[in-house]
C-alpha cells in the first residue's frame, strides 16, 4: 500500500492498513475485516499476482478452507461471511462442473469475472483513497492563512471599536466626571430608609421636644434637596410613631414638627404611673 | 483589442494598487475566492486573471504560495514547508479506515447512493460514517437518484477539493488511469452499474433534486 | 562582528529557507509570533531580528503588511485597503458604550477593581459588561487587590493590543495627547490626571495572584 508516508499520521487514518498478506497472520480476527470482501482482497494478495490475473477458484477456495478453519475453532461468525461462503462454494461447482444449458443465468466464467472486477474496484478504491489521503492536505501539511481577517463570511460575531472609539470613550467620561468633582456631589433622592436611618441615629440624642428641620439642617443646604428631605423623613417619622419610638408634635398647621424620644418619655410616664 | 483595452489602458500606479487589492483580499481569506467574488471589489474593468497570474508569480518561490482548488483561488502555505508547521496541527480529526474509503468512493464515483457504496466496499457502511464525513463539510446530499425507493445521492463538496487540494474533480488522483481500467466507465460485468465521477452539482439526468425534509436534514452540509 | 557572524555566515539558499520559513510561520499562525517562537523552529543561529525586518521590509508597500503588536509580529491587511474587508462587517456587534468605558479605564488605569472602574465612571457597572469586555477576549482577571475583600483586578490582554493595533499599553495617548487630539478640552482642573498605563502581567506589589476558584470561574478568559 501507498499509505507509508507518515508512518505516525498514517496508522492514525489507516486503523490497520499495514494488515499482512501472510497466510499465518490471518490467524482467527475476522473483527479486522470490513466485510467478506475485504477478507477475500486480503486472500487474493497471497497469491502474490496481479489482480486481474488471479484464480478466482483458488481464491474461492482459499476463503472456504478459512471459514471452515474458523468453523472449526469454533468462532461466531456473521453472516455476510457465510453468504460469501455459500456463493464461492457455488460459484466453484459452477467453474468446475460443465455449464448447465445456456439460459438467463451468468456463467461460471461470468461470476467469477464479476467477482474480480469487485476486488480490483476496491483495491483501486483503497489506493485512491491513500493517495488522497497523502496529498498535501490543508491544516496537516499546507496551512491557510491563521488569522484569517474576515472577509466573506463571518463564523461569529466579533465586537468592533477602534483606538477612536476606546480614546473618545475614555475621555469624554473623564472630562464628565471632572465636571461633577467641580460642583459637590449630592444626593438628588433621600430615600426612606435613608431618612429612617438617620432619624435612629438622632432618637438617642433628642433631649427633649426638638423641631424636626433643625436636626435634618445639615442634609438641607440646598432647595432641591430640602424637599425630598423633609418628605422623606415625614413619612419616616411616622413610621416610627407608629412603631413607638418617637413622638411627634405640630402646634398648628404648617408650623413646626416637634420630635422627642418616646422611650425618654415613656419611662417617665411609667415613673408617673 | 478591446478585450485587452481594459487592462493595458491601466497607468502603473492603478495596476499597482489593483495587485494589492488582490492580495489583501486573498490573504485576509482563509477561504478559497473566485475571480467574480474577487472583480465584485475592484475597479470596474480590471483583467482579474491576469492581476491573478502575476500575483502567483510573485509568491511561486515563497514561503506562502497562490494556489488554485475548487475552481477558486487561495493562499497557503508551501508544500515543503510542512515539516515545519506539522506541529500546529494539532487537533486534527482522525478518519477510520472506513471513513476514508468511503470518501474515496464517493469522490470517484459521484454522485453515488448509499448502496452502491456498500456495493464497492462489500460491507454495509454505519450511519456514524456518512456523518462524520459530512461533518467534517467533505461530503453532502446532492438529490434523489431516480430509481425505485428514490435513494439519496452524495457527492463531495468545495471544501473536499481545498482539503485535499485539487481544482477540480478531475484532478482526483489516478482518474485517467482508472477510467482507463473501466474501473469507474461503464465497461463492467453485468448487474454492476458504476457511475462515472461528475463535478459540479448540476444534477445528472437520473438525479432528482433532495426534498426540503431532506435539506433539513442534512443540517451543516449545505453551507457550501 | 561576533553577532553579525551567524546571519553574514549563511549562503545566500539558507537565508532564502529562513526567509520562507519565517514568512510561512507568521502567515499560518494563528496568533502573533514572538522573536523566540520564530527563533525556535528555525536552523540554529538564525537571526530572527534580520529575517524579520528583511520581511517586513517585502511586505511594506503591498496589500499585506507584517506588523509588530504587543511585541510579536503577524500579517495584517494594509491599513489604506480596511475599505476591501468592511463590506461584510455587518454582523458585527457594536461594544455599547458603558462597555466602551469600562474597557478605556481598564485599559488605562489597570490594574484596577470592579470598585474602582465604578469610581471613574461615577456610575455602577453590570456583571454584564465585563462578561461582554471577557468574551471579547479584551480584558482578563490579572489577581486580587491585597485589600479588605480582596477585590479581583482586571487588566487587558494582548488580543486587546492586537485589536487596537497598539504595540504595548504605554501607547496609549496620555494627557497631553488626549488634549492635543482634541479630545480633552482645555478646563482642565488642577490636580486632573491620567494614569501611565503598565504593561505586563507582572503583579504590582499590591496584587496577589488569582486563586484557583478565580481561574475556573473565567473559563475562557484564561487562554491568552
Amino acid at each position: 500500500m501507498a499509505a507509508t508516508r507518515d508512518m505516525d499520521g498514517q496508522s492514525e487514518l489507516w486503523e490497520t492498513a499495514d494488515r499482512k498478506e501472510d497466510d499465518a497472520a490471518l490467524v482467527v480476527d475476522v473483527d479486522g475485516f470490513e466485510g467478506p470482501l475485504d477478507l477475500l482482497l486480503a486472500l487474493a494478495r497471497t497469491q502474490k499476482v496481479d489482480l486481474t490475473k488471479i484464480s478466482i477458484l483458488a481464491l474461492a477456495e482459499q476463503y472456504l478452507a478459512y471459514i471452515e478453519h474458523l468453523r472449526q475453532l469454533r468462532l461466531e461468525l456473521a453472516a455476510d461471511y457465510l453468504v460469501m461462503a455459500a456463493w464461492l462454494a457455488y460459484l466453484k461447482s459452477r467453474l468446475l462442473l460443465p455449464a448447465p444449458a445456456p439460459d438467463e443465468e451468468p456463467s461460471g466464467e461470468e461470476m467469477a469475472a464479476a467477482l474480480a472486477f469487485r476486488l480490483r474496484r476496491l483495491e483501486a478504491m483503497r489506493d485512491a483513497a491513500a493517495k488522497l489521503v497523502n496529498r498535501d492536505r490543508l491544516g496537516r501539511e499546507v496551512f491557510a492563512r491563521g488569522m484569517p481577517e474576515p472577509v466573506e463570511v463571518i463564523q461569529r460575531s466579533d465586537y468592533s471599536a477602534t483606538l477612536y472609539d476606546l480614546l473618545t470613550a475614555y475621555a469624554s467620561q473623564r472630562q464628565r466626571l471632572m465636571v461633577s468633582v467641580v460642583h459637590v456631589r449630592r444626593r438628588q433622592v433621600w430615600s426612606l430608609a435613608e431618612a429612617r436611618e438617620v432619624l435612629t441615629r438622632m432618637i438617642g440624642s433628642i433631649a427633649d421636644w426638638t423641631p424636626v428641620d433643625v436636626f435634618l439642617s445639615p442634609w438641607m443646604q440646598t432647595p432641591e434637596m430640602r424637599a425630598t428631605v423633609l418628605a422623606s423623613s415625614f413619612s419616616a417619622s411616622l413610621e416610627l410613631v407608629r412603631e413607638g419610638k418617637v413622638e411627634l408634635r405640630q402646634t398648628s398647621a404648617f408650623a413646626s414638627l416637634y420630635m422627642r424620644d418616646r422611650d425618654r418619655d415613656g419611662t417617665e410616664v411609667n415613673k408617673d404611673g | 483589442m478591446a478585450d485587452l483595452g481594459n487592462l493595458t489602458s491601466l497607468a502603473p500606479e492603478e495596476r499597482r494598487t489593483a495587485l494589492r487589492m488582490v492580495e489583501a483580499m486573498l490573504f485576509a481569506s482563509a477561504e478559497p475566492l473566485g475571480t467574480g467574488e474577487i472583480a465584485a471589489r475592484l475597479p470596474e474593468g480590471s483583467d482579474v486573471e491576469a492581476l491573478i497570474r502575476e500575483l502567483e508569480h510573485v509568491y511561486s518561490g515563497r514561503g506562502v504560495n497562490l494556489v488554485k482548488v475548487a475552481g477558486k483561488y487561495m493562499f497557503r502555505t508551501a508544500s515543503d514547508l510542512a515539516f515545519l508547521l506539522q506541529r500546529d496541527a494539532g487537533d486534527q480529526k482522525k478518519l477510520s479506515r472506513a471513513a476514508l474509503e468511503t470518501l474515496a468512493i464517493i469522490a470517484y464515483h459521484q454522485p453515488v447512493t448509499r448502496a452502491e457504496i456498500e456495493e464497492v466496499r462489500g460491507v454495509s457502511i454505519s450511519k456514524g460514517t456518512l456523518d462524520v464525513l459530512m461533518e467534517a463539510g467533505w461530503i453532502k446530499m446532492r438529490g434523489r437518484r431516480r430509481t425505485p425507493g428514490r435513494p439519496v445521492t452524495y457527492g463531495t463538496t468545495e471544501s473536499f477539493l481545498a482539503h485535499f487540494g485539487l481544482e477540480a474533480i478531475g484532478d482526483l488522483p489516478g482518474l485517467e488511469e482508472l477510467k482507463g481500467a473501466g474501473l469507474l466507465d461503464g465497461r463492467i460485468p453485468p448487474g454492476f452499474t458504476v457511475p462515472e465521477p461528475r463535478d459540479g452539482d448540476a444534477l445528472t439526468s437520473d438525479e432528482d433534486p433532495l426534498d426540503p425534509d431532506d435539506l433539513l436534514a442534512a443540517g451543516l452540509t449545505d453551507h457550501d
